[in-house]
């Protein structure tokens, strides 16, 4: 099926997510559409899936204008979507989710679940997924849940597949067999959007690609334009995403890892025998497709989870068993990998998450009252430092954009006496401009002799940042390597593969 | 709606300069029984004597002051506090305003010298004796049953004296007989959770029916509604008595399953002391007790069941009256 | 957005699936941001609405539309008539009654109005409190029921000279209520039951309690024959009359004053609020930073109850005979209307605390007037649904939506066009 | 749109922590019975009867020595408590009929044991108990759908109350029960769609609508009840009761004939109704929508089904369903309205949603708990056991807070439940 968006327009508020997009797609082509974060890839989407409801613009498919009150008319008409972020109902089996909006039934009423097994069943089979109709979608590693997501568009009979970044969440294996599976169906005249900004994938799959940037198209490339050329449209300007640093200055082992296992409340061990060491002025980065134990690391270290055995000591001090409120006088600075729920309250004012972390006495408190002029004086003074770009430290935090959101955290963590930093996903989100703050910040942190851990999915961040990456897949980790390995290796252990 | 107008001017007896107001105890006038027999003296004081009158109904505790302090504002001449709770905001009341003249029902004076209280009390043991000795006598099962709407004093009385007329009958006539819901020795019983819990009463009347109970005593104000429906529900041959008013009368639709009704005769009494000072009596803050002997309590007459008590059984009901009022029996022992 | 998949692990404070704080921050941003012309508006509508059901219910209105199309007038004077009675009424009880003899006849509603404000507006800030940490206490009667038998017990046990007497009754109230408040937030905290429930259930519980304890020598009226109710308090331990034997109104509404500055301080002003309004607004974040979220639950829940308790000290100690298991008069659960009017602010809430203090004082009086007082009920539970929607009174007035009129986005938009903020 | 996606890897299950509190409960509660009813119990007969003696099939009286049966159900109840440990030690999770085994069997100790030197009605022990249940149970099947469409319900006792006054209201003017029955139907229903409006229209929270709406239903039916059915209540709320339907053949089975097969259409649709909503909610279409609208409803949404339709529906008719339980006080009970006379139910119902852990059956069962326990309290009180009727009356509350912190704790209910749906 051909599609068509033409002149669509949506707004948020203010914000123009998608100016004037327009977009044709040909029966049978893997069409891929690029952009950096924000760009409003998924916006567009969600406009062409019934959502989001577009301010402009219309939808053209097979040449017939078409109107869609809402995914139901979308799916009708063969538009089948896999979501940036799953649309799975983690309790339902896949077979339930798979039936879901479109049910076998007996008699019009009493669902028919052997039908809808037996479609999953055979979808999986075609191609080549080993998925049981019978298994609870929670249960399933991230890859797999990509896959029941598939075999819910294609149990409708797609004829216009939309996969918004479906390999964020995958190992470079899972990768590549995403793309067989995507030319597969290309070949059997399905169209097939595919947004990515990674230019790897775009080279291998795409037969023609669209690049967005602010919410405008800003260029139609073809497969064989050079990725620095690819990058620099997605970015707008000559990219250099090497982060400058100086070789490191290395002190004591002030901060040890040794043993750490977590246990969930059914026994699961979500964080297996960790062991590692990061000396003063190291940065040691954790690399590792999303869910692979991760976030519970750094929430074992800081005291929020329990189920935890083994020991973590920082300059000695053993922070197993030890509180939040503990680790964090212990000297550890804590940048959380979802600021908007664990690092901000977005109800308070930019001032008054800058106290967060120490809402009991000297500074921010004589006694039980608050000092506000102190905590004014603060919070203009972090508001410069860190280039905070808010109307006045009285405004709520969830008004500020994700990058100065960001900024916030780190104005707040790192003005305390630090003797560790933990940082996730750092810059999760953020431009170009606000990427290289947090960087410089994070290396500066270094250099003044402070451990530093950082977790992130972006193989680039790691690449540039760390000093050491360790891999972690399954709650292990894998090695622990030199910054100079090379993607493939890294690759490699990132899908379980020991180096 | 194109009915004619009526004429303008019509109004009801010739009135008097005389305002009576009352006060009820938590829960509403209409409660076929307590508060509604009280209330009926106000209104046949206001159609017979053409007195003003003027009510409020306490929601809680809460209210008992704010409403006597408002009857006390709207000038009124007398004023009825209806139920045993309002004792404490009645007697300060009446401290606090010596001009007005108050009415306790239930309730007594606090203070010796207050001299604008008048308590208008029952000796409810009294006829409730006869009524025990009339259920054991009725009772082909000899078990019978009794239930109150609170553990207070003012419904005890009523189950005492009950429960000792029935073993009255028991000790006579050697027939053992089982009283469900109440023993005054241990002080321990049924009781609801307040006068509107109709749940509550329907299950303890059920669950006394299902003991082969088949005479029930509620002693729980308008409750007795709820008692008929178990008894419909059981489809079991039950009567239950009446309290306060004679419920056959005031509510007929129960007529066949009242044997008889335990009276307390509180519109009288309210009526006669607004007559009284109508008619230009000074006040009289002496305590009126309704007994036997003054016919202030009583038992009703047994309605639709008169041909179903024997003579024999009403004559020792006279006996018993008598000798209750000689002071020969003792209703509470 | 939802994540996809759950978060089966379980953190050890927090309550993984107590997706509190997105629901709250909705909830709360509602209510704390109540503006004054919508409040306003809500009331103005509810009493619309109650003025409705007073003409219809009114006797001579229903005589008179029999015949209303040949004597129209009949039906609009009945109906203006009962109104005005009725709401006449109201104010003659609750603000000024000019039709009183004397000074103190006239002013006395308006006292009324604040001594049956004082428990409400406690009681209110206590539930108001708990709302903004985020857990919803609908215990109010029970810590009400607390407050008031820990208060009475040592009124009328404990035989001590004035002053000390009644300041160790007060503290023994707000420390009983704040026990009670204490066991919810540690239930919560450490079972994850959910505070709805538990409050509700410790309701019926204490309110069984205290009548057992009431039939016994603990703290029965040896007087009161069998009914379940408290010996008067001591002398030396009632709130005494504030303006003279003319009114009842006694130093408890001063004591309520206070408490109201207290909670101001409290939830502006010091480190333990700003931790109780994080951990109500996003107790992931909080719990990152270090607040101890369990341990706040708890404190929070103590003084939360302790400020209920307040409400039953003044219901216990502010009369001169003993109380009964019904001393709670509805106020528990008036109080969480109250909160919810008031925005759980101190001024809030006090304010609104009057107002409904203002409807109970002018029931009776609008019962003289033959207008069921119930009609109040019905009123504020209007007031309080419309103040919970505000589209929805802004649809019924065609206020515009406040979004596009907060200063804030003023600011923005004009720094928007000179490009940005910098 | 920073969502992070947070996925728990799957390990193979290593150590299953062993959760004790089962089995130290019925442990605790297993030597309670065998001890104090039990070894220390009254030795004095207890008469169980089982049938009138105007039954068609009269079974005899059973006299049995407290004691005894006390012994031996105490010995059955340790032995159900071991098994509990046994499972506990081997990592399991007691199952659920173990629980409802040592539930029903402690019951028949406890009361056995209240019941030395009376009588034992069996019939109005399990009828008076459904008969207390039944409105809760109707509240709590409200709940259970509300919940499970992602609408937190704090209104069933609104409901309850709605249902009651205008089923009394109506049948007493029209004369008429079946429209009594209607209209209780519609009274739940606008009650819910109040409920439902407010919060997925005007997203307010819902747990204040319910919190309000209760108060409004309380203040508009005392408001009626003293403005208009006070004055003339055999026409405005004496509407009688709904007649008992006894079952040909089934009434005359002993026991099970009295419990199950002569009851009121509102206790008949009762019976229906429990394994109805379990059947729509897990077996058919729209349960499987319904049940996908409360647990993530964005994807209910990407999947073309309208969220918020679906839960103004499903709510709304959840609703009528509270509303019959309104008509079951009146109607099924006592007849007339009484003030406030839902008296909390629809609170015990909210406990039975969650200590039924969402599902109709367990839900009722709970339910039935407390109508048992508040049955109780009225055959403790007659056979004169002295314990102090206070603290009995406390007894199905204490119940309920005890399985609500001690027994359930922390469960999960549906993902959504109690969070707006806000489409862009
Ligand atoms: N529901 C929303 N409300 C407000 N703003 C939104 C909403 N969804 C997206 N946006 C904003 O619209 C812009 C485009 O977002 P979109 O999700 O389409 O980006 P994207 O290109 O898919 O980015 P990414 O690669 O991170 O997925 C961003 O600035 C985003 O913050
Ligand atoms: N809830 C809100 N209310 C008002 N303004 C908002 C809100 N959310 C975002 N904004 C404003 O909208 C603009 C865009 O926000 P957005 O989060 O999309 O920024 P962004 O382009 O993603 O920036 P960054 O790269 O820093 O994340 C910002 O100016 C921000 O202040
Ligand atoms: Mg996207
Ligand atoms: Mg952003």
């Amino acid at each position: 099926m051909k599609l068509e968006l033409r002149g669509i327009t949506k707004r948020f508020g203010a914000l123009v997510a998608n100016d004037h997009i327009d977009l044709t797609v040909e029966p049978g082509e893997i069409h891929c559409l690029l952009g950096e974060n924000g760009a409003g890839k998924s916006t567009l989407m969600n406009v062409l899936y019934g959502l989001y409801r577009a301010d402009e613009g219309e939808i053209l498919l097979d040449d017939e204008p078409v109107r869609f009150h809402g995914p139901g008319d979308a799916l009708a008409a063969g538009i089948g979507m896999v979501h940036q972020h799953f649309m799975l109902i983690p309790v339902f089996t896949v077979a339930e989710n798979v039936m879901l909006g479109h049910e076998p039934t007996k008699g019009g009423v009493v669902l028919d679940l052997p039908a809808a097994r037996q479609l999953v069943a055979e979808i999986s089979q075609r191609f080549g997924f080993d998925i049981d109709p019978d298994d609870v979608v929670g249960d399933l590693p991230v890859g797999a849940q990509q896959r029941v997501e598939i075999i819910k568009a294609l149990a409708r009979d797609a004829k216009v597949l939309v996969l918004d970044e479906p390999t964020a969440v995958l190992t470079p294996q899972e990768t590549d067999e995403l793309m067989i599976i995507m030319k597969q169906l290309a070949t059997a005249g399905t169209s097939i959007v595919f947004i990515t900004h990674k230019l790897r994938e775009v080279k291998e799959v795409a037969d023609r690609i669209t690049v967005m940037r602010l919410g405008k198209v800003v260029a139609t490339a073809s497969p064989s334009s050079s990725t620095t050329e690819l990058a620099s449209l997605m970015v707008g300007r000559d990219v250099d995403l090497t982060v400058d640093k100086n070789p490191p200055t290395l002190g004591a082992e002030s901060f040890v890892v040794a043993g750490l296992t977590v246990l969930d409340s059914t026994g699961q061990r979500l964080l297996d025998d960790v062991t590692f060491t990061i000396r003063e002025g190291e940065i040691l980065a954790i690399a590792g497709v999303q869910g692979n134990g991760q976030t519970e690391l750094t929430e074992a270290i800081l005291g929020l989870r329990s189920g935890v055995k083994g020991s973590v000591t920082l300059d000695g001090k053993e922070l197993v068993g030890a509180s939040v409120r503990d680790s964090l006088d212990a000297g550890i600075g804590f940048v959380p990998e979802d600021r908007k729920k664990d690092g901000l309250v977005a109800e308070f004012s930019v001032a008054e998450n800058l106290m967060l972390d120490r809402s009991v006495g000297e500074p921010f408190a004589k006694g039980m009252n608050i000092r506000f002029d102190y905590l004014e004086e603060f919070a203009q003074k972090s508001i410069k430092e860190f280039d905070i770009r808010t109307q006045g430290s009285d405004t709520l935090a969830g008004r500020l954009s994700g990058g100065n959101q960001q900024k916030v955290v780190l104005a707040r963590e790192l003005s305390r006496e630090l003797r560790l930093l933990i940082a996730s996903q750092p810059t999760r989100g953020l431009d170009v401009g606000s990427i290289e703050f947090v960087h410089e910040r994070i290396v500066a942190t270094r250099d003044a002799g402070i451990p530093v851990l950082i977790v992130s999915t972006e193989l680039d961040e790691v690449l540039g940042l760390a000093d050491r990456i360790a891999v972690m897949y399954r709650g292990k980790i894998v090695g622990i390597v030199d910054a100079d390995a090379s993607r493939a290796q890294l690759g490699e252990m990132m899908a379980g593969i020991h180096a | 709606g194109c009915a004619a107008a009526p004429e303008e001017g019509e109004s009801g007896a010739e009135s008097v300069d005389y305002k009576a107001c009352a006060v009820s105890d938590e829960g509403s006038w209409n409660d076929k029984s307590f508060n509604e027999a009280a209330y009926a003296g106000l209104t046949k004081a206001e159609d017979e004597l053409g007195v003003e009158i003027a009510d409020a109904e306490s929601a809680s505790a809460d209210d008992f002051e704010p409403n006597l302090s408002n009857m006390i504002d709207a000038n009124c001449d007398i004023i009825f506090a209806v139920g045993f709770n309002l004792i404490d905001a009645v007697n300060a009341a009446a401290v606090a305003n010596p001009d007005n003249h108050f009415v306790t029902i239930d309730g007594y004076v606090a203070d010796e010298s207050t001299t604008n209280l008048k308590p208008i009390i029952y000796s409810m043991n009294e006829s409730s004796y006869l009524a025990g000795y009339l259920a054991a006598a009725y009772s082909t099962t000899k078990v019978i049953g009794t239930y109150g709407g609170l553990q207070i004093d003012a419904v005890t009385d009523f189950m005492t004296g009950y429960y000792y007329g029935a073993k009255a009958y028991e000790t006579e006539t050697g027939t053992p007989v089982t009283v469900l819901g109440w023993d005054p020795t241990a002080a321990t019983g049924q009781f609801t959770d307040g006068f509107g819990d109709s749940e509550g009463a329907k299950n303890i009347s059920a669950g006394q029916i299902a003991s082969d109970a088949d005479v029930i005593y509620p002693v729980a104000g308008g409750l007795f509604s709820a008692t008929s429906e178990a008894i419909n529900e059981s489809g079991k041959d039950v009567v239950f008595l009446g309290v306060d008013q004679d419920v056959a009368v005031t509510s007929p639709e129960y007529a066949d399953q009242v044997l008889t009704s335990v009276l307390k005769k509180m519109t009288d009494a309210v009526y006669d002391v607004i007559e009284e000072q109508v008619g230009g009596a000074t006040f009289d803050a002496t305590p009126y007790v309704g007994t036997l002997e003054n016919g202030g309590t009583g038992l009703a007459d047994f309605g639709t069941f008169d041909d179903k008590v024997s003579d024999e059984i009403k004559a020792k009901l006279e006996e018993l009256t008598a000798g209750i009022i000689d002071g020969s029996i003792d209703p509470l022992s | 957005m939802t994540d996809p998949t759950p978060d089966t692990l379980v953190k050890p404070a927090l309550d993984p699936d107590d997706q509190a704080p997105s629901r709250w921050t909705v909830a709360l941003r509602d209510i704390v941001s109540g503006s004054p012309l919508r409040t306003f508006l809500a009331i103005v509508l509810a009493f619309v609405v109650g003025a409705v059901l007073i003409v219809l219910t009114n006797e001579d209105f229903l005589e008179s539309v029999g015949y209303i199309f040949s004597r129209p007038s009949d039906a609009i004077s009945a109906a203006v008539s009962a109104v005005s009675e009725g709401y006449g009424a109201l104010f003659r009880g609750s603000i000024l009654n000019l039709e009183g003899n004397s000074f103190a006849q006239v002013v006395r509603p308006l006292t009324e109005t604040l001594r049956l404000a004082t428990p409400l507006i406690v009681a209110g800030l206590g539930i108001g409190l708990s709302f903004r940490v985020g857990m919803f206490n609908i215990g109010g009667q029970g810590q009400l029921l607390f407050g008031a038998g820990f208060a009475g017990f040592v009124s009328f046990q404990l035989h001590l000279p004035f002053p000390l007497h009644l300041l160790v009754a007060v503290i023994a109230g707000i420390g009983g209520a704040a026990a009670y408040g204490a066991l919810v937030g540690f239930l919560k905290a450490r079972t994850g039951a959910n505070e709805v429930i538990v409050t509700i259930m410790l309701n019926y519980i204490a309110f069984y309690l205290l009548t057992y304890l009431m039939r016994t020598p603990v703290m029965q009226d040896p007087t009161a024959g069998g009914t379940p109710k408290t010996p008067a308090p001591d002398v030396s331990a009632q709130l005494p009359l504030l303006f003279g034997d003319s009114f009842a109104l006694n130093w408890g509404f001063v004591l309520v004053i206070a408490a109201t500055v207290f909670f101001w301080w409290l939830m502006e002003r010091s480190t333990l609020g700003y931790r109780f309004r994080a951990v109500g607004l996003n107790p992931n974040a909080a719990l990152t930073a270090g607040i101890n979220v369990n341990r706040i639950y708890v404190v929070a829940m103590a003084i939360s109850a302790g400020f209920v308790g307040i409400a039953g000290v003044t219901q216990a100690l502010g009369r001169t005979s003993g109380f009964t298991p019904t001393v709670d008069a509805g106020i528990g659960f008036d109080a969480i209307t109250v909160a919810l009017l008031g925005g759980s602010s101190a001024g809030g809430v006090f304010l609104a605390g009057l107002l409904f203090g203002a409807m109970k004082a002018g029931g009776p009086s609008m019962q003289i007037a033959d207008v069921p007082p119930e009609l109040l009920g019905v009123v504020q539970g209007i007031i309080v649904l419309l103040i919970a929607a505000p589209p929805l009174v802004r649809a019924i007035f065609r206020l515009p939506s406040p979004s596009a009129r907060t200063a804030g986005d003023r600011a923005k938009r004009r720094s928007a066009k000179k490009g940005g903020v910098k | 749109m920073t969502a992070v996606i947070s996925t728990p890897v799957v390990h193979t299950v290593t150590e299953i922590p062993r959760k004790w509190k089962v089995s130290i409960v019925l442990g605790v509660l297993s030597v309670v019975a065998f001890v104090l009813f039990g070894l220390l119990g009254d030795a004095r007969e207890a008469l169980i009867v089982f049938s009138e003696t105007s039954d068609a099939i009269v079974l005899p009286n059973v006299p049995v020595t407290s004691k005894v049966l006390c012994i031996v159900v105490g010995i059955l109840l340790l032995a159900l408590a071991a098994v509990s440990f046994w499972y506990t030690v081997g990592r399991r999770t007691v199952p659920m009929w173990l629980i409802i085994a040592f539930t029903i069997l402690f019951l028949v100790s406890l009361v056995t044991f209240t019941g030395a030197g009376s009588k034992i009605p069996v019939v109005f022990l399990i009828s008076g108990s459904i008969a207390l249940a039944t409105p809760v149970i109707f509240g709590s099947l409200a709940g259970v759908i509300g919940e499970r469409v992602g609408v937190v319900n704090i209104a069933i006792e609104g409901q309850l109350l709605a249902g009651a006054f205008v089923s009394a209201v109506v049948a007493s003017i029209t004369d008429s029960l079946t429209l009594g029955l209607i209209a209780a139907l519609v009274g739940g229903a606008l009650v819910s769609m109040v409920l439902a409006a407010f919060s997925i229209k005007y997203l307010v929270d819902q747990i204040i609508v319910g919190v309000v709406l209760n108060a409004l239903v309380i203040g508009i039916t005392n408001f009626f009840y003293a403005a208009v059915l006070n004055d003339n209540s055999t026409e405005t709320n004496f509407p009688g009761t709904l007649p008992f339907l006894p079952i040909p053949v089934l009434s005359d089975i002993p026991v099970i004939g009295a419990v199950l097969f002569d009851q009121r259409i509102t206790t008949y649709i009762m019976f229906v109704l429990v394994p109805l909503v379990w059947f729509i909610l897990f077996k058919t279409k729209i349960g499987l929508r319904i049940r996908a609208v409360g647990e993530h409803p964005l994807a209910a949404d990407t999947v073309g089904i309208n969220v918020n339709r679906t839960r103004f529906w499903t709510v709304s008719i959840a609703g009528t369903i509270a509303g019959l339980g309104g008509a079951a006080l009146t109607l099924g009970s006592v007849g007339a309205f009484v003030r406030e006379m839902s008296a909390g139910q629809g609170f015990i119902a909210l406990a039975c949603v969650i200590l039924g852990r969402w599902n109709p059956w367990l839900a009722a069962l709970a339910a039935l708990l407390f109508g048992f326990s508040k049955n109780f309290r009225i055959f403790a009180g007659q056979t004169g056991a002295d314990i102090p009727p206070d603290l009995i009356a406390m007894v199905p509350y204490l119940v309920t807070l005890v399985a609500v912190a001690g027994l359930v704790g922390r469960v999960v209910g549906p993902a959504a439940a109690g969070k707006p749906y806000v489409k862009q």
